[in-house]
């Protein structure tokens, strides 16, 4: 008996991201213990911008030099779409992470409670308050969520997923529980969002196990050729599945399972509303096009019509509903599930377009989430922010830069031609009705007249209502919100105008297994 | 050279339009000598054809390409024949002298400019009508005339009535427009072309439904512009217009466009019976009604309006009796555009000595203050009552004849036609310038000045020998014959007795209008106790209240509605659809219960709705 | 004994654990539901480790154990903060959020 | 000489240099933007000129870049005689709105420069959407082109400027995304029959696509195209949006914007979807004839002087629809040029009414009366623009409408019968429009407030009613660019004009 054994070889440099970004969370942990108080938040913020950068210069360079394959003993999948979705979340982190910086919107410090286990309104609070004391645990969570989100996208076996799934969760649950101001809705959120979450986390792990028990293994790769070989046992396939969707259809906000949605998002400090709308769909997504068209690829015929009917209720719950909101961010969580909606049907399409489709679509829809929660953040009142959307009235003659952008992106959102969202649409679109889902193609287009008239009634309250009510100012943000807000714009210009270079990138590039 | 007969008039209508203010001081010596201008130039083309042999008399030419578009193909092209020389000969000469009439008759008016440029650009207009080649081009005419006659009815458009008689006059003839619509339609659907010599040609192997049916649609623009049962109503009330419009446009000229146009025709009717039956018809219709409204009209102008209409009933009815018809029916215009607008001109004469009031009830006697006119009308009421030698009887005479030979029943119908205009004619004559002076004491009636007798005196000479001229000298029959086939084979018999006969009856009218108007006396107020016949004579024979009751009040009724359902039904379907859509939101929204579990619980259904239908799918 | 026994069971337990989420209105009671569920799973995974003749199951049971010790901390703390906020551990209290 | 670029660029050009100078006054930026539009128009006439009728090339003046060569899209630009007048309408009308409306601008909640830079864009954008040959291209700037107009109507209209504005947006954005997803599906076939996607629209006239799945994708784009143009029942946007805008923004959205519907039915529905187009005329047909009546009789009963010209043209609008989906040559080429007359015709009438709602300062009906006596060169010019909308013979729209019911008649004849009574429908909403707003005797505010056109205005209107008149004689120059395009869309839904059954051989 041989007790030696070959040492796996782990190809380093492919998951370099992963590894930098989960590097620095502990690198931050270790900050918050030994560091003075008075750095911690400029030391954090240079290795979190640090690390983001590496990881993002890690997945570039894997990109230009195909540098793709398993990693990790098989664990990971590191292909093109896994590549482009690491570099997505990235992107979206450092956007997002500009946001978290931000010091300037809110005269009392950042978006974060001061210290979040103070009680809401104690003498604590206000003296830490007071003091001007940053939260600054919240960069080495934010490191450790975008590691996870790094991993979600790329795992290539279910432990692994669910692994991912929790540590891309776990630091999220607290971060939105920890907003600043009107706290009570915020712990709610938080508390809220970790329920439902380990519950459809649950359903993820225990369909893993059937999926397991059918196939023998958890290996994406294995369980499709177990399909293929029909060993029986369909039971445990088909459930297995549907629970395991169950988990990654919560996670993008697909209906039924997207009630926390609208809470989260409302719930949440903007800048991490942000963040987690953007880069948690792109992950979620990226996990679910995987799943999908990876693992249970044998199985699309089975699950078609379950996707079928998701899809449709949620573009219509997304859109029908979201006209009915007053609040901007529950309107705008309400559009993201629309949005995940239509998305779906990238998934449904079961094609390269569709899969191609959907990464554009990720893309541009965390630059438009970005840019629109960015701009949200800025619009306060003497209370606070300034959610409630008749508080944006006039806002076009009072700051017209910020309600152009914010018009910009909503117009993105309603997927106006030359703007990104338009060109993701498009794409999606067309390979859902080449995947023969054309029915589906003609309600997510009428969904995306409803959709309309909510992203429309802003930029009417916006340019042609006057404002009524008590005064609210557009805040004037440091840096940090300013370059993120432009690269968002940017982003959503140029992949409206001129999206090709993206589509090459796209073109002919597929889940390896 | 011949273009210039549209393009004197044309110019003076531009010049006087486009000049403005500045042209105010000559443009109605302009506007006249363009007018001359082209009736010259219609005598130099008459004597020229005049010179040619008769087949050779027919000219055409072509200004420019028009419409090409595939297999349809219409070029701006005119035609100068036996009949359109006709017609320009009588537009030009009778509008050259109302040109010069209304130097005088419109001397105070601030718009005098205007109104000459309008008179410009009604006589380039009616000339465009008559020398089209196609029928396309002869639409412009009509339409063209139309507006003129549109502008000049409502030339004191700040007098509501004349601008209500205005529009209605347009839209009443846009009605037969349909009808010149429809038959060019058909012609090139048909027949493939739309010009007056490819019609002909076809029209030789075309079947009679085909021909038929454009005959009909034919008719239906004639009454329109012809102001020809049941598209009458507009001619009477277009009397709002200056006196020299209605002698030129509605007596002498534009409302017999309707008998040209079918004349233009006649090889299409003259083989489609059921359309020549219904043209006479029409024309028996309207030549009795114009009658009887003649005979009950106070106003003047209106009693001469009602004349006319009946007047063109005659021609229409001529016109419908087939080739033995059509010369008449164009010799009668002819002699009719004389001394109609005689006496049209002498019936603004006297409103222009008597303030311009325009009822005959407060007239009466005026023979001694106002002589010329008094004697130019005169002739004008013998020629059209038909006494010979004058020159209604000439035209008249032998339509009565044609009739008779065509049906006993027109025939008598014709001869009682001719009984009512001499009474209402008489009656007319009777109580302007007979009886006793009615006229109030700031009235002083005087005559008119030389501009306007000397155009009056002219048309009472054509009132007089017009007839013997145009028979005898330019013997009509046989000038028109290669244009609208007049067959002598077939030349209605001499009816010896026809003549006593219907000057018996034109007597017997005229002594019954005379007894009652020129002996009796005649009260300056309308009296009201009268027959039933004499109540619906004055509403214009219920004309205008069959209108108001079949198409306008419910047409009003219909757009107000129409307004209301687009407001309400299509606009609110849309609004109604966004309606429902916030209402179902409004329904959804309230799953949004807030509380976690039920999250969860939604959660777990919809887990286990998808486990049915994957298993429903796998199970069929 | 048949495997089956075990799956049925852990499939009783992830149920008992799921109502348990719906119906109990305390949040510790609600979490430790969740905790069952996700026991329950790892019971599956040993058992299907045995039918399959792998270990993989087990290993990841390891797993699972650990990433749901992470989720303790993480739900403890949540509802700590909130019962110190609002003096109660009624997950139905925590609706302000709606609609 | 890339004219169709340059065409394109030269507003974005303007619009970029007003936006930029943030001193400059707003007369300056007015003669800017003036200038910008009348260098164009000088181009697109010159263009206009070099344009060879008898081309054996469907486009002319074709330019073509890469775009997103994923999706097949290129940025390509090319005219057929059909576009060319359409561009060329477009080119004379801007400078004559931004002439005629001069001081439009003022007094409304957006500022003068916006509304330069924003009618520039939307100038632009038009010329793209009638040049483009790239299905795409032509979608991307068919829904682009709402944002300048949105802004347009919404900050430069009247009291529900906003609710009018939303209803135009919200209308076009619906049928734009309908077309939308007739766009992917033809897309799809396309890479389903060619192996690459293309949205090159040569090339996918050539397709051969499926009779069911045809009707799909017509309804797709027809529909995008009803509520455009508007055809009923899609037309209750238009009466509140033209109601709202400035007059001469209703002028370039009626009289040129709207157009594109009809353009693209000519354009797209019939070469692209043969089968589906044959077997929609029924209910093409019946639309357009309900439009006509229905328009005209809602025109009458209006008491608004823009809603009412709104109306009219609804009706004409279905006269022009007829005559696309008569399937003869004359109906065709009768609707392009109905398209080219009715611009000129609306933007008379509009632009007029303009100017007398800008003296009296109310839009209502009642609130005129007896201009002529006070005004009489402004009430004449008004009556001309009046007769030219009821197809006046001699006017150039007589030429089209006569087109449009001669092209039905032959084929339609009931249909061509019904359409005609449109005509004495249209002679009463525009006379009993004159008559009371024109006759009569004027009110104490007509006599104080209205006074006579100006010098400015004149010039701004003359080129129109002179267009108007002259092309109603000499319609051929026209006609001769339109026809071979007519033709080539006649070959495409392999259509032949009927013969004439009892014609004289020759």
């Amino acid at each position: 008996m041989n007790l030696l054994m070959d040492a796996p070889v782990i190809d380093y440099g492919i998951m370099q991201p992963i590894l930098v970004v989960l590097g620095a969370a502990v690198l931050g942990v270790l900050i918050e213990a030994f560091a003075p108080r008075e750095n911690r938040r400029n030391i954090q913020l240079v290795v979190t911008f640090g690390s983001l950068l590496i990881a993002l210069y890690g997945v570039v360079t894997n990109t230009s030099e195909k540098h793709v394959g398993l990693g990790a003993v098989n664990s990971l999948s590191i292909d093109g779409p896994g590549l482009f979705l690491q570099g997505v979340i990235l992107v979206s982190a450092l956007v997002g992470a500009m946001f978290l910086a931000e010091r300037d919107i809110d005269v009392q410090g950042d978006a974060f409670a001061p210290q979040a286990s103070a009680l809401p309104g104690s003498e604590d609070e206000s003296e830490f308050t007071l003091r001007g004391w940053l939260q600054t645990e919240i960069w080495p969570l934010f490191l450790f969520s975008v590691g996870g989100m790094l991993i979600f996208p790329v795992a290539n076996d279910f432990l692994t997923l669910f692994v991912a799934l929790e540590v891309m969760s776990l630091p999220l649950y607290l971060l939105a529980g920890m907003a600043r101001r009107r706290r009570l809705l915020s712990q709610e959120a938080a508390l809220k969002y970790f329920v439902l979450g380990a519950f459809s986390s649950a359903f993820l792990l225990y369909g893993s196990a059937l999926l397991y028990g059918f196939a023998g293994s958890v290996t994406y790769g294995d369980i499709v050729t177990a399909i293929g070989q029909d060993p029986g046992r369909n039971g445990l396939l088909i459930v297995g599945s549907l629970f395991v969707f169950v988990g990654l259809l919560f996670k993008v906000g697909a209906a039924p399972f997207h009630q926390w949605t609208p809470d989260v998002y409302q719930g949440a400090p903007t800048a991490l509303t942000a963040f987690m709308g953007a880069a948690t769909k792109v992950a979620a997504f990226g996990a679910l096009l995987r799943v999908a068209y990876v693992a249970l690829g044998g199985l699309r015929w089975d699950l078609a019509p379950v996707l079928w009917v998701i899809a449709g209720l949620t573009m219509l719950i997304g859109t029908v509903v979201g006209v009915a909101q007053s609040d901007i961010k529950r309107m705008l969580a309400y559009s993201s599930i629309a949005h995940a909606g239509f998305l779906i049907l990238g998934v449904i399409a079961a094609n390269p377009a569709g899969l191609s489709g959907s990464l554009f679509y990720l893309l541009a829809y965390a630059f438009t989430t970005l840019g629109t929660f960015g701009i949200v953040s800025l619009v306060h009142d003497a209370s606070g922010e300034a959610n409630n959307l008749g508080q944006f009235a006039g806002l076009g003659k009072r700051s017209p830069l910020v309600a152009g952008a914010f018009a910009l992106f909503l117009l993105a959102l309603a997927g106006i031609p030359l703007t990104s969202g338009f060109t993701g649409k498009f794409a999606v679109f067309a390979a859902a009705y080449e995947g023969g889902a054309a029915p589906l193609v003609v309600l997510a287009v009428i969904a995306s007249a409803i959709a309309a008239f909510f992203y429309v009634r802003v930029i009417v309250l916006m340019f042609f209502t006057e404002p009524q009510g008590e005064e609210v100012s557009v805040i004037v943000p440091s840096m940090f919100t300013q370059v993120g807000l432009s690269i968002a714009a940017t982003a959503t210009v140029i992949l409206g105008v001129m999206p090709q270079p993206v589509l090459d990138l796209l073109n002919n590039t597929f889940f390896i297994r | 050279m011949h273009s210039l007969l549209i393009g004197l008039p044309l110019l003076g209508a531009a010049v006087l339009l486009l000049g403005g203010k500045r042209t105010n001081a000559w443009g109605h010596y302009f506007a006249t000598a363009m007018s001359i201008g082209s009736f010259l130039v219609g005598v130099a083309s008459f004597s020229e054809m005049f010179g040619l042999p008769a087949e050779e008399r027919s000219i055409e030419w072509t200004l420019t390409e028009w419409i090409s578009v595939g297999s349809f193909q219409v070029p701006i092209a005119f035609q100068l024949d036996q009949l359109s020389i006709a017609f320009v000969l009588l537009i030009t000469g009778v509008g050259s002298l109302i040109h010069v009439y209304s130097i005088g008759y419109m001397e105070h008016d601030a718009n005098r400019r205007k109104f000459f440029s309008y008179l410009n650009l009604f006589v380039s207009a009616m000339i465009v009508l008559v020398l089209a080649n196609n029928y396309l081009l002869l639409y412009v005419g009509w339409e063209g005339v139309g507006l003129a006659s549109y502008l000049l009815i409502g030339f004191w458009q700040h007098k509501p009535s004349a601008a209500t008689a205005a529009k209605k006059a347009f839209v009443v003839n846009r009605v037969g427009d349909i009808g010149l619509s429809l038959a060019v339609m058909l012609m090139f659907a048909f027949f493939g072309t739309v010009t007056f010599a490819g019609v002909n040609e076809a029209a030789d192997n075309a079947s009679e439904q085909t021909a038929t049916w454009i005959g009909l649609a034919l008719l239906l623009a004639a009454c329109g512009k012809s102001a020809q049962f049941p598209l009458q109503s507009w001619l009477l009330d277009a009397m709002e217009g200056p006196t020299p419009v209605s002698a030129l446009i509605h007596a002498a000229t534009m409302v017999t466009a309707g008998v040209y146009l079918i004349a233009r025709s006649n090889e299409i009717y003259n083989i489609a019976p059921t359309a020549q039956l219904a043209v006479v018809i029409i024309g028996s219709i309207t030549y009795l009604m114009g009658a009887v409204i003649g005979t009950a009209k106070d106003d003047i102008k209106k009693g001469l309006a009602g004349s006319t209409m009946s007047q063109i009933g005659l021609m229409i009815l001529a016109v419908g009796l087939g080739p033995i018809g059509y010369v008449f029916a164009i010799f009668h215009l002819l002699t009719h555009g004389f001394f109609k607008a005689g006496m049209f001109l002498g019936a603004g004469s006297v409103m222009h000595g008597m303030h311009d009031d325009v009822n005959m009830r407060h007239y009466g006697a005026l023979r001694t203050a106002m002589k010329i006119t008094y004697a130019t009308f005169g002739l004008g009421f013998l020629a059209i009552i038909g006494i010979p030698p004058f020159a209604g009887f000439w035209s008249k005479d032998e339509i009565i004849k044609v009739a008779f030979s065509y049906s006993p029943l027109v025939g008598v119908l014709t001869l009682v036609g001719a009984g009512v205009t001499a009474f209402y004619m008489t009656r007319m004559m009777a109580m302007t310038f007979f009886g006793t002076a009615r006229w109030d004491d700031d009235v002083h009636p005087h005559e008119s000045p030389k501009t306007m007798t000397i155009p009056m005196i002219i048309l009472a000479f054509g009132s007089a020998f017009g007839g013997m001229l145009l028979l005898f000298v330019a013997d009509i029959e046989s000038w028109l014959e290669p244009v609208v086939g007049f067959e002598h084979a077939h030349h209605a018999p001499d009816n010896a007795i026809l003549i006593p006969v219907t000057l018996a009856v034109v007597a017997a009218g005229a002594a019954l209008g005379w007894i009652q108007y020129a002996t009796r006396d005649v009260p300056r107020v309308a009296p009201a106790d009268v027959s039933f016949l004499t109540t619906a004579a004055r509403a214009d024979l219920y004309g205008d209240a069959v209108n108001e009751a079949v198409f306008m009040r419910p047409g009003q009724y219909l757009t107000r509605s129409l307004v209301y359902v687009d407001n309400k039904v299509v606009d609110g379907a849309v609004n109604g659809t966004a309606g429902f859509v916030g209402l179902v939101a409004s329904q959804l929204r309230r799953l949004q219960t807030g509380y976690a579990r039920s999250y969860a619980l939604m959660m777990v259904l919809g887990a286990l709705v998808i486990l049915a239908t994957a298993v429903l799918v796998r199970m069929s | 004994m048949s495997a089956n026994w075990f799956i049925i069971l852990s499939a009783i337990l992830f149920t008992i654990g799921a109502v348990g989420v719906l119906v109990r209105r305390n949040a510790i009671v609600v979490f430790m539901c969740v905790e069952m569920m996700l026991n329950a799973a790892n019971l599956a995974f040993v058992t299907f480790a045995h039918t399959n003749g792998n270990f993989d199951g087990q290993v990841i049971a390891f797993f699972v154990m650990v990433v749901a010790a992470a989720e303790v901390v993480i739900g403890l703390s949540i509802i700590v903060t909130i019962f110190r906020t609002r003096r109660s551990a009624s997950i139905d209290d925590a609706s302000l959020l709606k609609l | 000489m890339n004219y169709l670029s340059i065409l394109v660029a030269l507003p974005v050009v303007g619009a970029l240099i007003v936006g930029g100078l943030r001193s400059a006054t707003d007369k300056l930026i007015k003669q800017i933007g003036l200038g910008t539009a009348l260098a164009s128009a000088l181009v697109a006439l010159s263009m206009a000129l070099q344009f060879d009728p008898n081309s054996s090339s469907t486009l002319q003046f074709v330019e073509k870049y890469d775009w997103i060569p994923a999706f097949g899209v290129s940025f390509s630009l090319g005219v057929d005689g059909i576009a060319l007048v359409l561009i060329v309408l477009a080119a004379i009308l801007v400078p004559v709105v931004m002439l005629a409306g001069w001081n439009e601008a003022e007094g409304h909640r957006g500022s003068v420069r916006q509304y330069v830079v924003l009618t520039l864009l939307t100038y632009s954008m038009m010329i793209d959407v009638f040049a483009a040959t790239d299905v795409f291209l032509f979608y991307v700037f068919f829904e682009a082109i709402l944002i300048p107009m949105y802004f347009l109507i919404g900050r430069f209209g009247g009291q529900r400027a906003t609710y009018a504005a939303v209803k135009f947006l919200l209308y076009s954005l619906v049928g734009g995304l309908l077309m939308l997803a007739s766009l992917v599906g033809l897309w799809v076939v396309s890479r389903e029959q060619l192996g690459a996607g293309t949205f090159d629209w040569e090339t996918l006239t050539t397709l051969n696509i499926d009779g069911g799945v045809q009707n799909w994708l017509f309804l797709g784009f027809f529909i995008a195209f009803a509520i455009k143009a508007p055809l009923f029942p899609f037309h209750t946007w238009l009466p509140d949006a033209a109601g709202e805008a400035t007059p001469g923004n209703a002028t370039l959205l009626v009289g040129v914007l709207d157009k594109i519907g009809t353009f693209g039915m000519l354009r797209y529905c019939l070469p692209l979807f043969p089968l589906a187009s044959a077997y929609f005329t029924p209910v093409v047909i019946v639309l357009s004839l309900v439009g006509i009546i229905y328009g005209a009789l809602l025109a009458i009963g209006q008491s608004d002087l823009k809603r009412l010209i709104a109306y009219t043209s609804v009706s004409h609008f279905g006269f022009i629809a007829l005559g696309i989906f008569a399937f003869t040559t004359q109906g065709q080429s009768g609707a392009t040029l109905y398209m080219v007359n009715h611009g000129f015709s609306t933007a008379a009438l509009f632009l007029v009414a303009g100017y007398l709602m800008s003296r009296r300062g109310s839009r209502f009906i009642e609130d005129f009366g007896g201009v002529a006596k006070v005004a009489p060169v402004l009430a004449g010019t008004f009556f001309l623009a009046g007769l030219s909308s009821l197809a006046l013979p001699g006017m150039s729209s007589f030429i089209s409408e006569f087109l449009v019911l001669q092209g039905t008649f032959t084929r339609y004849p009931v249909p061509a019968i019904i359409a005609t009574t449109g005509i004495v429908l249209a002679a009463l909403y525009i006379l009993l429009m004159i008559q009371r707003t024109m006759t009569g005797e004027p009110t104490a505010e007509v006599a104080e407030k209205v006074g006579e056109i100006t010098f400015r205005e004149k010039i701004a209107i003359a080129p129109v009613i002179a267009i108007i008149i002259v092309t109603g004689f000499l319609p051929q120059p026209l006609l001769n660019i339109i026809n071979p395009a007519v033709d080539r869309v006649m070959t495409a839904v392999t259509a032949t004009d009927p013969v004439a059954s009892e014609g004289v051989s020759k």
